[in-house]
């Protein structure tokens, strides 16, 4: 593939975990792709299939019980058809991902030095001593002082935000050329996790590395990617640059999203909440999932689930949502007062 | 979430429950644990026998044995009821029926000389008839047989001389000792019919070869060749065989059961006890008397315990209750220890903090709030104690410190398997006095523990709400 | 972690006090005297006996003079029902069989328990995993008081295979000294091939570890094949504390892999041997070392079990016999150094503990 | 912000001023740590060290600050959950609230109330909502017979926004997070208090969700007049919901001021700092403009001097001589804050000081 195609390319990817009381549908037919060096945030609430659909890219998902289905290109190539050994140097070399709870995510029996140059060792094939200094050079670039002493630390010798800036320098150490970062603040006070975004920003525009950012937020992503991707109930609702989808969003959910989060810069009496709950993933409403909590809803979304269209004016970036109503004509119903589900 | 299913409401009991139900292997484990339980509560009517009577010439039956339904000894007198223990069942229930009974027993006469075996070690060295008479030889016919004369127990031997190793079935001793022994003799050819008629009450006639027999009539099971009531021939079947001293081999695993589970049941259940007050006490409390409390729980989980409770019992009086209090000391410690966390854990939840905020009194907060919570947990250890507190008794009574239970002959399952293990022969050829009860006892052990595996998995909090 | 060390050792000698006071107190409070049970004897006798045996004293002189012996000489006194034996002569002969079943039982355990514990984790649900746990559970549930007899029953008596009784040991260095030449020539060609700037002392250590495990289980080996009478108390002991650590390697294994930073490992591209072993196995293995600590009472307890059905002559038979026929002198002797032989192994595994767990060396 | 076309801009009705419902004067809990065989104290966790507020009556207080700074402490201080407290004073509508025991104390616990932040474990799972909600009418004994608690039990529901006939009879695992935090709403607002504590009570919650409960908070307070002591660490959500609010850093209040002055005019450097740290959902917004450096330094041996000198941009030297007091300033009126460099400030006056390190 020329390389100015996407680097990484999703087409209708499902990934369904088998249970025991019948399939729970995570990732129901996602569409999503990122060029080299871009930065697309994915946002969505909790069980909206964000984070299962970079764990199927990864491969990192026991199956069974996951099932997959739908392709994951990476430069062309479906990662679901790779054997192991291709698998390998995909993971950590070409893509490096960074996890929610710095407190899990590092091994608490191994010194901090061993965790930070085996993969160095496996992919750039350096030698011990090489990858120790390499190890206390990502440890010095991630800000952490007096590297060379800590390398023989254990990670609960590192406090929360320590312990995630090693989790960037071990996902940067092999250069790859997509970092997948779910969540990676989650678990960090605000102050720490303005500095880790800060820091996951610069590293990453200063190796040219692509970036997906999962989160929950709306204000992380807007600060830091090119684009954003909306997630409902496992699928992508609105897609779109950032200032597009902030300063015109056309998904009746993500209007909601935008409005039920209070603004500094804004005085309001009352937060304008999403009704109801998130959908089950077991039982998930026919046609599009958001029409029962949605304003907008008509009798046409119970019947066909509405895909992906571009909505933006012709010439301009993509702009794509999945609705069946042109918000901007239609008018919303009167949300129910408290909003109970 | 599942807020608008509309069937309500399953309380988290009957949410376990469900769980455990999807089980398979709990399920079965609970079902066998279930029938155990069962037949040992109603030993009496389960099992086919009296493991307290012996039927001495029933001895080391296979498992299958069919044998003629008899007592140790049959007693009639014509025109007397007999008395219930001296006849068979059978014939004591024709008694009262208001009917007319025949029986007819083939019966072979004996001929009973005293032996006197005098043996050196294994070897035996002289053997004396009637008056001291020194024998040169006894040789048994086919039906022969020796018996040890005070416990009952047959000898297996075709012959007996001066010089051959001691014969199967006497115990071994060290030096010279004597064995007391009854050469009985039979002759087949002198086979003569008994008839006894019964009903209304008592035993109307009692003939012999044709002949009205006078006086009180005593015939020995071993004597009975055949035996037919009404015409039809009366037997019973040892199901799974006879041990040495004639003992069911099922019946006596039944009554062994209910020793075993009871054993089990009172032991958890004073374990227990101490243990969930202890640790409730050492969690509620907290601070100084926690970490004094723990302390002493460090330094008696460091005691070799198994020795301790073995060193108690040859002490004291080996009775039921010394039994419950050895046991119940060494399973007590781990409830505490466990009951002790999950009270501070349930301490440290928010919902604690909303009852003391709500004014709720600190002994309401320990019923309604905290004990609740603990159940679960204590729900799990009583299934997993009761199988560890049967192993251990039965541990004891295998390595010989057996517990009278009432003064009656009834062993637990371990002394089964230490007896059923010394009896086995040199080719293993009584195999199911072993196999048997320890069959029984794996399988209870075994269902126990997946039981109690299930249980917990089932009330697991960690599967609780989240999900 | 010498500070560590250093307090468990502390807590030793209160634990042992407690247990010879305790096991003292216990029988002192038997009704009776020892020497009215099985003989009348003549007043005269049993005063001499009591004076021979200290009896005649108070019993908390009894006691000062007992633990003054014991830790002055670590003399236990006389046996009460051997006449010209002491309880030191009786332990010293027992001590031996004793050790070196226990030692073959936790070996062959835990070797056989990390195996197939690790192989059901790492392959969860293939038809190894479900054939292992359900043995396991089988193992686990079925007393050694069972499992010996029947397979007495099956291998010695019926198939003929085995002895049934007795003890005959006969071992051979060789194969141990074979393992242990091998991993020096491994180490030392492993260090010309990387060179000096790869050595490092943890991993040293963990090759030294894999080496001692490797020539402990070839140790056992080659004595079972050249002691047949050895193979069916071994087995008899090993079986429960084997399906035991089984279940517990297997779950430990799960729950690890199922930890975020295994994904980490497993992210990062490494391959799946290196996730298992470097990742998991150390996190995996924490409960198989804090169960060793239950397990050697275990093996302890099984010997007075296993001892007795194939009439091994070690201290657990003695036991038995010693409580049965009220010797408590040698009761009591045995008590305290089996007490003693699980603080000092209790003590092991919590420094073996703490060397795998960095979170609870540093405190 | 064309997309979220906000409703009529309207600050909503300001609190009772006049009326002080508790007051809380240089408020102390220290957490002792025991080490060695005798659990000797060796040293003591400063988590509230000294913190001085009032709340008015229907007003909301909010408390913000990174994790580990206190806030949760000073609210559950208050509510006596962690009894002994170390020093100061507290008094609740005039009673002294540090001081009373026994009967008392549980009259007094009818008016305040407490809402937590994880709505799993501050349900008791084993009870129904009817029991959970309706406890506290039994312990008080507000109702008589158990036909009265199941109908005042079913008002409350109705007052959260739960289904009253089909969700009473129901267990906590049968619920959603949002409908949970409802439950403890109803549980809280069941004996009328006049304050209640509301511990991150929707930090836990999706976005859309978070949303639906700060309105029904605000809904409540409007038709029952009680005061709220909001304590989270969204700033945002502390900024829309309070009256006024308190920063706390390393067991002090830095700063307390009237919500949209202090978003206006943040004056201790630590305020402007946490502000900056805010991602706004404007991809205009400049993206960190002053970033807080390092991470809270450790609160059992914290650094002498003015707490927060390791990580301020203005520190100067004398920020970090010991045992020095540290002035307190007030800018307007109701905004105090405490600095060292508080002189620099225009306008700022003297009016007091808290003690050294």
């Amino acid at each position: 593939m020329s390389s100015n195609g996407p680097l990484l390319d999703l087409r209708g990817l499902r990934t369904h975990f088998r249970t025991d009381r019948g399939p729970v549908r995570s990732v129901d037919g996602v569409d999503l792709s990122v060029a080299p060096g871009e930065s697309v945030g994915v946002v969505g609430e909790s069980g909206s299939g964000k984070s299962v659909t970079m764990l199927s890219v990864m491969r990192l998902l026991p199956s069974p019980p996951a099932m997959h289905q739908g392709q994951a290109l990476w430069k062309g190539e479906d990662v679901f058809g790779w054997g192991a050994r291709r698998l390998r140097s995909f993971r950590g070399r070409e893509v490096a991902m960074i996890f929610q709870d710095p407190m899990t995510s590092l091994n608490p029996y191994l010194k901090i030095g061993v965790q930070l140059t085996e993969a160095v060792q496996l992919h750039l094939g350096l030698d011990h001593a090489k990858a120790r200094d390499r190890a206390a050079e990502m440890l010095r670039r991630v800000g952490i002082p007096v590297p060379e002493s800590r390398l023989d630390d254990y990670p609960h010798q590192y406090s929360g935000g320590m312990r995630q800036r090693v989790m960037i320098a071990m996902a940067l150490s092999c250069e790859p050329q997509l970092l997948i970062a779910d969540e990676p603040t989650t678990a960090l006070d605000v102050t720490i996790q303005a500095q880790i975004l800060e820091l996951i920003d610069a590293q990453r525009r200063a190796s040219g590395t692509g970036l997906v950012l999962i989160t929950h937020s709306l204000g992380v992503v807007a600060g830091m990617c090119d684009r954003v991707v909306v997630m409902y109930a496992g699928r992508v609702v609105e897609e779109g640059r950032t200032e597009d989808l902030f300063g015109d969003p056309r998904m009746p959910y993500t209007v909601g999203l935008l409005r039920s989060v209070p603004r500094l810069d804004v005085v309001t009496e009352r937060l304008v909440p999403v009704p109801g709950t998130p959908p089950d993933p077991q039982r998930l409403p026919s046609g599009c999932p958001f029409r029962v909590r949605c304003p907008w809803a008509e009798a046409r979304c119970a019947e066909t689930r509405p895909e992906l269209r571009d909505v933006a004016a012709p010439g301009a970036a993509p702009h794509r949502i999945a609705c069946h109503v042109d918000i901007t004509k239609a008018a919303p119903r009167e949300p129910a007062s408290g909003g109970a589900a | 979430m599942s807020a608008d299913l509309d069937p309500p409401s399953d309380g988290p009991w009957a949410q376990a429950w469900k769980r455990l139900r999807r089980n398979a292997m709990a399920i079965a484990g609970l079902v066998v644990v279930s029938v155990m339980a069962l037949a040992a509560t109603f030993a009496g009517t389960v099992a086919p026998f009296d493991p307290r009577i012996s039927e001495s010439w029933e001895t080391s039956l296979p498992p299958g044995a069919r044998h003629l339904d008899l007592v140790n000894e049959f007693v009639v007198t014509a025109g007397q009821a007999p008395r219930e223990r001296d006849v068979p069942p059978w014939l004591h229930d024709g008694l009262g029926d208001g009917h007319d009974h025949a029986c007819e027993l083939d019966v072979v006469a004996e001929e009973v000389k005293q032996l006197r075996v005098t043996m050196d070690g294994a070897k035996v060295t002289k053997i004396q008839g009637d008056g001291a008479r020194t024998l040169a030889k006894v040789e048994l016919g086919p039906e022969d047989h020796l018996r040890v004369k005070d416990a009952g127990t047959r000898i297996e031997a075709k012959a007996l001389e001066p010089g051959m190793a001691l014969p199967e079935g006497v115990p071994a001793k060290t030096g010279r000792w004597v064995l007391f022994a009854e050469w009985v003799r039979i002759a087949p050819d002198a086979k003569r019919t008994v008839r006894v008629a019964y009903g209304y009450g008592t035993v109307s006639a009692v003939t012999v070869a044709g002949a009205a027999h006078a006086g009180e009539m005593r015939i020995r099971a071993e004597h009975v060749r055949d035996l037919r009531v009404d015409g039809a021939r009366k037997e019973h079947v040892h199901v799974l065989g006879t041990d040495l001293n004639g003992y069911d081999v099922l019946s006596r695993i039944i009554f062994g059961a209910r020793i075993s589970l009871l054993v089990g049941l009172v032991a958890t259940l004073v374990s227990l006890s101490i243990g969930v007050l202890y640790g409730a006490v050492s969690g509620y409390a907290g601070g100084r008397t926690d970490v004094l409390m723990m302390r002493a729980v460090d330094v008696l989980y460091a005691m070799p315990y198994i020795f301790l409770v073995i060193v108690l019992l040859t002490v004291f009086d080996r009775n039921l209750i010394v039994l419950f209090v050895a046991l119940g000391l060494v399973q007590w410690l781990t409830p505490a220890r466990v009951v002790r966390g999950q009270i501070l854990s349930i301490k440290r939840r928010e919902f604690v903090d909303a009852a003391v905020t709500l004014g709720t009194t600190p002994w309401r907060i320990l019923v309604r709030h905290l004990i609740p919570n603990t159940m679960g947990v204590v729900v799990v250890f009583t299934t997993l104690t009761i199988p560890a507190v049967i192993l251990e008794e039965s541990f004891l009574s295998f390595i010989g410190l057996t517990v009278k239970f009432g003064g009656e002959p009834i062993d637990s399952w371990g002394a089964l398997v230490d007896s059923g293990r010394n009896a086995l022969g040199v080719n293993g050829e009584r195999w199911w006095m072993l196999v048997f009860p320890g069959a029984a006892m794996s399988l209870t052990l075994f269902s126990m523990n997946f039981l109690g595996d299930g249980l917990r998995d089932a009330l697991d909090p960690r599967q609780k709400g989240r999900g | 972690m010498g500070r560590y060390v250093l307090r468990r050792l502390l807590w030793t000698p209160l634990v042992l006090l407690v247990l010879v006071t305790l096991t003292f107190a216990l029988i002192k409070a038997a009704p009776g005297n020892p020497f009215a049970m099985d003989r009348v004897v003549s007043e005269e006798i049993r005063a001499q006996l009591e004076a021979r045996y200290g009896l005649d004293k108070p019993a908390i002189v009894q006691f000062g003079q007992y633990l003054g012996r014991v830790v002055t000489d670590f003399d236990f006194g006389p046996s009460m029902k051997f006449k010209d034996r002491t309880v030191n002569d009786i332990i010293a002969n027992g001590i031996g069989p004793t050790m070196l079943l226990g030692a073959c039982a936790v070996i062959l355990a835990v070797a056989i328990g990390l195996t197939a514990g690790t192989i059901g984790a790492v392959r969860q649900n293939s038809v190894f995993d479900h054939a292992s746990m359900s043995a396991a559970t089988f193992g686990m549930s079925v007393p050694n008081f069972v499992t010996g007899p029947v397979l007495v029953l099956v291998f010695a008596l019926s198939w003929k295979a085995l002895p049934v009784s007795g003890f005959d040991p006969s071992f051979s260095l060789l194969p141990a000294l074979g393992i242990a030449a091998l991993h020096v020539a491994w180490r030392v060609t492993e260090r010309i091939r990387v060179g000096p700037a790869g050595f490092s002392w943890g991993r040293e250590f963990a090759c030294l570890w894999l080496g001692l495990l490797l020539a402990a289980v070839t140790s056992v080996v080659t004595l079972l094949a050249r002691s047949p009478t050895l193979i069916l108390p071994a087995v008899t002991l090993a079986l429960p504390f084997a399906s035991r650590i089984a279940r517990l390697m297997r779950a430990g294994m799960l729950e690890v892999i199922g930890q975020d930073y295994v994904r980490t490992a497993r992210a990062k591209g490494l391959s799946e041997t290196t996730v298992v072993v470097r990742h998991a196995l150390k996190g995996g293995i924490l409960p198989v070392v804090s169960y060793l600590g239950p397990a050697i009472t275990g093996v302890l307890t099984g010997s007075l079990v296993v001892e007795k059905i194939f009439a091994i002559p070690g201290i657990g038979r003695e036991f038995v016999e010693a409580a049965l026929s009220r010797d408590y002198m040698l009761v009591l002797g045995i008590v305290v150094l089996d007490g003693l032989l699980l603080v000092l192994f209790n003590l092991a595994v919590d420094v073996v503990y703490g060397f795998l767990d960095p979170r609870i060396r540093y405190e | 912000m064309s997309g979220g076309a906000a409703p009529a801009v309207v600050r909503r009705k300001a609190a009772d001023t006049s009326r002080v419902v508790l007051s809380v004067k240089d408020l102390k809990k220290w957490f002792p740590i025991r080490k060695g065989l005798f659990s000797k104290v060796v040293a003591h966790v400063k988590a509230v060290d000294g913190v001085t507020f009032d709340i008015h009556a229907g007003e909301t207080l909010g408390f913000v600050g990174e994790s580990g700074c206190g806030k949760t402490t000073v609210g559950r201080a208050i509510l006596r959950l962690l009894d002994p407290v170390t020093g100061g004073s507290a008094s609740f509508q005039g009673q002294d609230l540090l001081a009373v025991g026994g009967d008392e104390l549980r009259q007094l616990r009818r008016k305040m109330q407490i809402i937590f932040q994880d709505p799993y474990s501050s349900l008791n799972p084993r009870m129904t909502v009817e029991s959970i909600v309706g406890e506290a009418l039994t312990v008080h004994g507000i109702v008589r017979t158990t036909k009265e608690r199941r109908e005042r039990v079913q008002e409350l529901l109705k007052k959260v926004g739960l289904d009253p006939v089909r969700h009473i009879a129901r267990y906590p695992h049968e619920f959603s997070g949002g409908q949970r935090q409802r439950i403890g709403i109803a549980r809280a607002i069941a004996l009328e208090p006049d304050l209640i504590v509301c511990d991150e009570a929707v930090s836990a919650l999706d976005v859309s969700i978070q949303a639906q409960i700060i309105n029904l908070l605000q809904q409540l307070q409007e038709e029952m007049g009680m005061s709220y002591l909001f304590i989270a660490h969204g700033l945002n959500v502390v900024e829309h919901i309070s009256h006024r609010v308190a920063v706390m850093y390393l067991g002090r209040i830095v700063e307390i001021a009237p919500s949209d002055r202090l978003y206006d005019h943040p004056s201790h450097p630590y305020t402007q700092a946490l502000l900056s740290a805010i991602p706004e959902t404007d991809p205009d917004a400049p993206m960190n403009p002053e970033q807080l450096q390092g991470e809270v330094p450790n609160p059992i041996n914290p650094p002498a001097g003015c707490r927060f000198h390791p990580r301020c941009r203005f520190a100067e030297a004398r920020c970090k001589a010991k045992d020095q007091p540290i002035p307190v300033w007030r800018i307007a009126p109701g905004h105090e804050m405490a600095c060292i460099l508080g002189e620099k400030i225009p306008g700022a006056e003297r009016i007091g000081e808290q003690p050294g390190f």
